[in-house]
């Protein structure tokens, strides 16, 4: 009796305790401090910053970075990297636009963008995977040709949506209930959806053990090419909806669309506290890292800091975020 | 590396040659060459050999550094922005002191300085290297228009200035010459130094080496230093050539640089690379990008065509090597 | 489906004999690893496989477990002539294997590493995080290990990673289950608790191999031997006809005369090494001790008594709380290698891969690493001079390797610790620290190590040796230190020490 | 008088070029005239970054947003959404389809008339000859538009002009500077560089000289006049004798007020044409400039007098 008393009383006030504490060895917690650290410096500092329409104004923008952002989550934490989502995010307006110019269907035009996407990821994903290459050399490699294929196709030039269609005009511009707006609606979907694949199926741990250790993974019997393969593939494909949503928000498919969108996002990503070398992070942690430089440069902006000074500050707060986060790690 | 990694037996040079990374980029570089003379006679025009050179050379200078530095298992996307902002301070302190030897000093300096600051951030806090350097490049690109919002003219028109970039030492180019200096050095100190191989020790296992009794915080720290010099280095160049400092140049240098490097052969993930490789990656990309205007091709092919040929050298070298496996 | 399965019952009818490998051979470049060899397992019963440092025991269990392709020979499974091109397909005919180099993931729970290779799904395909968790702490209850199955396992030391490994193995049904190196970091205790597990999967009719260096454990467990050397397969023969020396004849060609050779004589009285109240933030606590030159100071524990975290403090890698370390007088600054390696400490990691070896590299460097400024000249390598000296220890140490030019991560698990060995003799010491030495190592290369620490006390110098092997320990040692939680719970001198009094020290 | 609009909001493209700095000055200078408070969001050559500065405005609550498309088709929707919600939006540089007004330069005259004036200098000093390396960018239509005029008014001086090199030195010094040298390798008789801005001019200009060659029989033109480098060049370089200059100042001036009147409701034309003109001889921007150490400051009365075209003679439309 009064073992199990004691028992109950360890027990008890325990949990919540234990609870926090696993809250706090996580890594996303430093993160996600400095994200509401810089929410309340912003709104003390600047009067329109905390509106809905601003607070919606920037989920909004940072849906496209988080869109391809948790594709290269995905293929990070596999271990691979794919540079070339700007290039291709900027690429896929082109057959977006030109089929729907062409038989006046927004659906097929963005059939068309979702298939050009794919045929990027399993070329990236063939050349990294099954062949063998550096995937940073390959898509180094395709960053190059399909920036220079969009610039020989038109010349450089825009291609401007000449039927003005409406639903193409909503699906980057336009809010449900007029309050969210798609392109965040498309992010928290696509971001739910890969939380739950990454944490609770099979085909998610899969990538993290990839990842983790490749010859483990094939030890336990994995097909580890197969796993990276399809981590390419599930990377351009959000990288190409990311660039149907760039499209739609210019009304256009705009050649120099997408230019250094790559670098934006490995740093999300890597500020999100997923791991080069693979295995390493939570697509959580990449969400916090795209919302904290998109409200960065919001309320930087919002503060009408002169981009000089904006980017300084940029930098510096990214060094601050991730020497945070390693000197928490050690202290651990 | 693979220098290194070669049995203990020294065979004769052909095969050495033979069973070297190497051999794929050199072929590469001798077919490309021929092929365009072929159709164009100027490209094998001193003019025409003298101007790839000189363009060759910064992005070797820097490519030195940027092979050490992976090799050491780190990386420096800042060296675009940093060498943009040690010209304008090279040429401001040259109009500032009148003396072109005070204002290159500077420049160099400054550039030294970046690196210095990047390894800090990257040894002491710890900050992955690629997302330092990211942040570092924002840095410079704002501090540069902080520092001067127009580009910086050479006020006192010191021919001096423009001699760095311009003169010549017999028949050869000075930025030719000191490129070449330069590589020879890094070649010497990692291939036949024990600096270098620490460097290679390093990136290959960092806690062995400590274990070892070294510090692999002080060589990354050296390491980042050194290519932040060449970087500064660099940038003087580039302003001489330009004749002003340019507060907007070098962009996009950082990702040239990194191609070469790595078509060189030189790995990510650190231990493994070799200088001969990355000076024939900087040959074959400017060859290239020269080549399509000797033979008035399509400039967006400058995009197209070292993408592919990037991919196609890493495969080419995979299949050697596989077929030497065997 | 679970471990359920596995233990309790037989998973697969089976028909004898459960695998036959016959005239294999593979061919890496420069070294043939093996060369028509054949091995028959029989359900039920216990097949080891011995052999020196690089005779091929690992690369055999590689071709069993798809890893790696043969060049030639034929594998029959159940009489049925099979292909084993993956990993997948091994695992899908039964076959489990603990490797010999620890192949976990690090950053996943150990609950989550032994499901890894099918995690139990709920209706809708989501993993069921609950089965795992619940089914993992059954199984470790089962087999009696004690690990924490929500642990890191990147967080685990070596031992606890490879009950890891082992529990994994007989967590899905298996016809049969090899063991390479399975307990070389493991107590006797829980050898003993493997050993329970190994009779229990026989009688179950699973056919098991077993790897070991440990001559004991093959008398104790295994029904058949088979001697590879070079490749080569020398003998298959039920073990009640072999003797120890008989055994050790077949695996290296020639006698042992003494395992545990003496050379030197007492140990001078200049003091080498002095410790004084080291304590750590993480374990050590109030650690004293003096190692003078010309012994071998033996350090005892049990698994997390602290041996490994004093050996990493005392040679300044780890930075210490409190406390004073001299090398000859001189105070090392603690967290400081530089320092630590100049005053002459060195440290042999327990842990080869991560802290060891650069695996890209070969040989060569690997071996001159910490003495690179002796073959230097004004900063700058004298290639000859590096390369007849690191020649000199790999002939002196046999370590197999086709050339210098090798990468370290083609050769065997022995031999890789040869070299790591030679890196330090290479450089003159005055204390080498050596935690578990004979880890993976083969009875001819352990004499010759043991010969070689002999020779190194005889010089002068101090040897700390950390070690989990009581033979080991009660053979080389001049003096044993027990550790027990972080502190030293006893000190004794060689003519006093027994089993029962280390032992009782350590549970302390 | 007019009311004034409180706050303006301007997203330029690339506020770090001299160009659109001196733009900036201009607006400054204008609206701390007028008692306007100014902001300014950089796109940095971003298309994306330029469509969330321009939400940023309208969520703070400009009263009349001016913007330089880093794209004319990319602001598209930019353009309905300030319609919808009825905030004025005044373009810079060039125009964009459903847009009420823009204030901008013509590009293709500005080059034009720098050709006529090439001309006439190659009759008299480079023998009737004219080669062109055009330093060139085809990335903008306006850059495009440049060099096209320039070449149709060269031509109507020199009939059998030829362009010989058409390169894309991207606007900046160093590529400008990297191609140049490989086509003047190419090609030994182009007798004249023309860049589509002060850059590229002078990249061009550096790999002639870095190539070793004489100045003599060489004629350099630049476009813009941005910044303190082509006075430099001018003042220094035998062969930059002409530069076509497109005040910027006089830009942002023009477009502040164009912006004020559109806040007013007042009626104003699709184009409003800011004036060019090119300046000739080592003295040629005298007139328009003067400098004291590393600042120039402009001659408001000169540029003021320069006359705008009442119409382009091409626009972007044209190509
Ligand atoms: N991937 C590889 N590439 C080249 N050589 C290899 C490779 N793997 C093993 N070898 C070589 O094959 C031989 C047999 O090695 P193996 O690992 O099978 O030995 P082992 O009997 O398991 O030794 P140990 O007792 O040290 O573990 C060794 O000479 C080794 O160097
Ligand atoms: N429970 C634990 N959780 C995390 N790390 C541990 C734990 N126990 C030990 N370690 C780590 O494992 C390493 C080895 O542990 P330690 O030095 O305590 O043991 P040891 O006496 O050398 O025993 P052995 O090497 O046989 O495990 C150390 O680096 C220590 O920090
Ligand atoms: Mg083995
Ligand atoms: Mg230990």
């Amino acid at each position: 009796m009064p073992q199990s008393l004691s028992l109950s009383a360890a027990a008890g006030p325990k949990r919540p305790s234990e609870w926090l504490r696993a809250l706090f060895r996580r890594n996303e917690i430093a993160l996600l401090l400095s994200l509401v650290a810089l929410i309340v410096f912003f709104s003390l500092a600047s009067d329109s910053f905390l509106t809905t329409r601003n607070i919606t104004n920037v989920l909004g923008q940072a849906s496209l970075a988080m869109v391809a952002g948790i594709g290269v989550g995905v293929l990070v934490i596999s271990g691979e990297i794919d540079v070339s989502i700007g290039s291709l995010a900027g690429a896929v307006g082109i057959p977006l636009v030109v089929i729907m110019n062409m038989t006046g269907s927004l659906e097929l035009g963005i059939a068309g963008a979702l298939l050009l996407a794919l045929c990027v990821g399993v070329v990236n994903g063939f050349l990294a995977a099954y062949i063998g290459i550096n995937s940073l050399i390959v898509t180094l490699g395709s960053m190059f040709v399909i920036r220079g294929a969009v610039y020989l196709y038109t010349g450089q030039k825009a291609i401007p949506d000449d039927l003005m269609l409406e639903s193409f005009y909503q699906i980057g511009n336009g809010r449900l209930f007029g309050a969210i707006s798609y392109p965040a609606l498309v992010a928290i979907v696509l971001l739910s959806a890969f939380i739950y694949l990454m944490r609770h199926r099979p085909f998610g741990r899969k990538l993290y053990a990839v990842g983790g250790n490749p010859e483990v993974a094939r030890l336990a019997g994995y097909d580890v090419k197969r796993v990276k393969f399809i981590a390419f593939v599930i990377c351009s494909l959000l990288a190409g909806i990311s660039g149907i949503l760039l499209s739609s928000r210019l009304g256009s498919a705009v050649h120099v669309a997408g230019l250094g969108f790559e670098f934006q996002v490995v740093a999300a990503v890597v500020l999100g506290g997923v791991s080069l070398a693979g295995g390493i992070g939570s697509l959580f942690g990449v969400a916090l890292g795209v919302l904290i430089l998109s409200f960065l440069a919001n309320g930087l902006g919002m503060l009408n800091i002169a981009t000089e000074w904006q980017l300084v500050t940029t930098g510096l707060i990214i060094i601050a975020a991730v020497a945070f986060d390693e000197l928490k790690r050690r202290a651990k | 590396m693979s220098e290194i990694t070669q049995p203990a037996k020294s065979g004769p040079v052909a095969g050495r040659l033979a069973n070297n990374s190497q051999i794929v980029l050199l072929a590469l570089l001798v077919v490309l060459c021929i092929g365009i003379s072929l159709s164009a006679a100027q490209f094998y025009s001193v003019e025409n050999v003298i101007a790839i050179l000189r363009q060759c050379s910064l992005v070797l200078i820097v490519g030195a550094g940027m092979t050490m530095l992976l090799i050491a298992g780190e990386v420096d996307l800042s060296v675009g922005a940093s060498l943009a902002f040690s010209g304008c301070v090279a040429m401001d302190v040259t109009n500032k002191t009148g003396s072109v030897f005070l204002g290159a000093l500077a420049g160099i300096l400054f550039g030294g300085l970046v690196g210095l600051f990047n390894g800090l951030v990257v040894t002491r806090l710890k900050v992955n290297s690629l997302i330092a350097t990211i942040a570092t490049m924002m840095i410079l690109q704002g501090g540069v228009f902080l520092y001067t919002r127009e580009a910086v003219q050479n006020k006192h028109q010191q021919p001096a200035f423009t001699d760095i970039s311009t003169g010549y030492l017999g028949p050869i180019p000075l930025p030719v010459i000191i490129a070449a200096a330069v590589f020879a050095c890094a070649y010497v100190a990692l291939r036949y130094t024990t600096l270098g191989r620490y460097i290679y020790a390093v990136g290959a296992n960092a806690k062995a080496a400590r274990l070892s009794g070294r510090r692999p915080e002080q060589l990354k720290l050296l390491v980042f230093v050194v290519t932040g010099l060449l970087a500064g280095l660099t940038g003087l160049i580039l302003a001489s050539l330009m004749n002003t400092g340019q507060p907007t140049a070098g962009r996009g240098f950082e990702l040239t640089v990194i191609a070469a490097v790595i078509l060189g052969g030189t790995s990510l993930l650190g231990g493994r690379g070799t200088l001969l490789g990355t000076l024939l990656g900087v040959l074959i990309l400017k060859v290239i990008d020269n080549g399509i205007i000797i033979l008035r091709w399509d400039q967006n092919l400058q995009m197209i065509v070292p993408g592919v040929v990037i991919v196609l050298a890493t495969y080419l070298d995979l299949v050697r090597r596989r077929a030497d496996a065997r | 489906m679970h471990a359920d399965a596995t233990i309790d019952e037989p998973a697969v009818a089976t028909i004898d004999p459960a695998m036959e490998m016959t005239g294999i051979g593979k061919r890496f470049p420069g070294v043939l690893a093996l060369e028509n060899v054949g091995l028959t397992l029989e359900p039920g019963k216990v097949h080891a496989l011995m052999g020196e440092n690089g005779a091929g025991k690992s690369t055999l269990i590689k071709i069993l477990a798809g890893v790696y392709q043969k060049d030639a020979g034929a594998i029959r499974i159940g009489g049925v002539e099979t292909d084993l091109r993956s990993p997948r397909d091994a695992l899908r005919q039964g076959i489990k294997v603990v490797f010999q180099e620890i192949a976990l993931i690090s950053e996943f729970t150990v609950a989550e590493n032994i499901f890894i290779e099918e995690y139990p799904v709920n209706g809708v395909g989501s993993i069921s995080w609950k089965t795992i968790r619940r089914d993992a702490a059954a199984l470790f209850e089962r087999i009696g290990f004690n690990v924490d199955p929500a642990a890191k396992v990147g967080d685990l030391p070596v031992s606890q990673q490879q009950m890891v490994e082992i529990a994994r193995a007989l967590a899905h049904e298996a016809r049969i289950v090899v063991m390479d190196e399975p307990t070389s970091s493991l107590t006797p205790n829980e050898v003993a608790l493997l050993f329970g597990v190994i009779r229990r999967l026989a009688s179950l009719g699973i056919a098991v191999v077993y790897v070991s260096h440990k001559l004991d454990e093959i008398f104790e467990i295994a029904d058949t031997v088979t001697v590879l050397r070079d490749g080569r397969r020398i003998s298959t023969k039920p073990v009640g006809e072999h003797t120890h020396d008989s055994l050790i004849q077949d695996m290296i060609g020639r006698r042992i005369e003494n395992l545990f050779p003496r050379s030197r004589g007492v140990a001078r009285d200049d003091v080498v090494v002095k410790v004084e109240g080291l304590s750590t933030d993480s374990k050590l606590k109030d650690v004293s001790f003096e190692a003078r030159a010309g012994e071998v100071l033996g350090f005892f524990g049990l698994m997390g008594a602290g041996r490994t975290e004093l050996a990493k403090a005392i040679v300044g890698y780890d930075p210490i709380k409190t406390g004073r370390i001299t090398i000859a007088g001189q105070p090392l600054s603690p967290h400081n290698t530089r320092t630590g390696v100049s005053l002459g400490i060195g440290l042999l990691s327990e842990d080869r891969k991560t802290e060891g070896l650069m695996l890209e590299l070969p040989v060569l460097q690997n071996a001159s690493l910490a003495s690179l400024e002796q073959f230097a000249r004004a900063g700058f390598v004298d290639e000859k001079r590096e390369k007849s000296a690191v020649q000199a220890f790999v002939d002196r140490f046999r370590i197999k390797t086709p050339g210098l030019g090798q990468q370290i991560k083609n050769l065997s698990g022995g031999n890789q610790q040869k070299v790591l060995l030679a890196r330090w003799l290479m450089r003159g010491l005055k204390v080498i620290v050596v935690d578990e030495p004979t880890r993976g190592i083969d009875v001819g290369a352990k004499s010759e190590i043991f010969a070689l620490i002999d020779q190194l006390a005889a010089q002068g110098l101090a040897v700390i040796m950390m070690t989990s092997e009581m033979p080991e320990l009660l053979g080389l040692s001049d003096r044993i230190a027990v550790m027990a939680e972080g502190r030293i719970t006893a000190t004794m001198s060689r003519d006093d020490a027994t089993q029962e009094k280390i032992l009782n020290a350590a549970i302390a | 008088a007019a009311e004034m609009p409180k706050k303006i909001g301007y997203v330029t493209n690339y506020a770090t070029h001299e160009w659109y700095q001196n733009v900036i000055k201009g607006m400054q200078d204008r609206a701390q005239q007028l008692g306007i408070e100014l902001e300014v969001r950089d796109a940095n050559l971003d298309v994306n970054k330029q469509v969330s500065a321009a939400e940023d405005f309208m969520s703070r609550g400009v009263d009349v947003l001016i913007i330089t498309p880093v794209n004319e088709e990319g602001v598209v929707p930019l353009v309905r959404r300030a319609k919808e919600e009825g905030l004025p939006l005044v373009l810079e540089g060039n125009p964009v389809k459903g847009m009420t007004t823009m204030v901008a330069i013509c590009d293709y005259d500005t080059g034009y008339h720098a050709g006529v004036e090439a001309g006439k200098y190659a009759k008299g000093h480079l023998g009737g000859v004219a080669k062109v390396m055009n330093v060139g960018l085809p990335l903008l239509s306006a850059t495009v538009l440049r060099s096209n005029g320039f070449m149709d008014g060269l031509k109507t001086e020199i009939p059998d002009a030829t362009m010989v090199h058409d390169l894309d030195g991207g606007g900046n010094p160093d590529r400008a500077l990297e191609i140049s040298a490989a086509a003047l390798a190419q090609n030994s008789d182009i007798n004249i560089i023309y860049g589509i801005n002060d850059s590229s001019s002078q990249g061009g200009l550096q790999a002639w000289k870095a190539s070793g060659r004489s100045q003599d029989g060489l004629l350099v033109v630049g476009t813009g006049g941005e910044g303190l480098g082509f006075i430099n060049m001018m003042n220094t370089e035998p062969s930059y004798q002409i530069e076509a200059a497109m005040f910027p100042e006089k830009v942002g001036f023009t477009a502040i007020d164009a912006a004020v009147k559109l806040f007013n409701d007042e009626e104003v034309p699709q184009h409003i044409v800011s004036p060019t003109t090119p300046m000739i001889g080592s003295d040629g921007w005298k007139q328009y400039y003067s400098v004291d150490g590393t600042t120039r400051t402009i001659n408001w009365d000169a540029v003021n007098a320069v006359q705008p075209a009442e119409q382009c003679m091409k626009t972007a439309a044209d190509l």
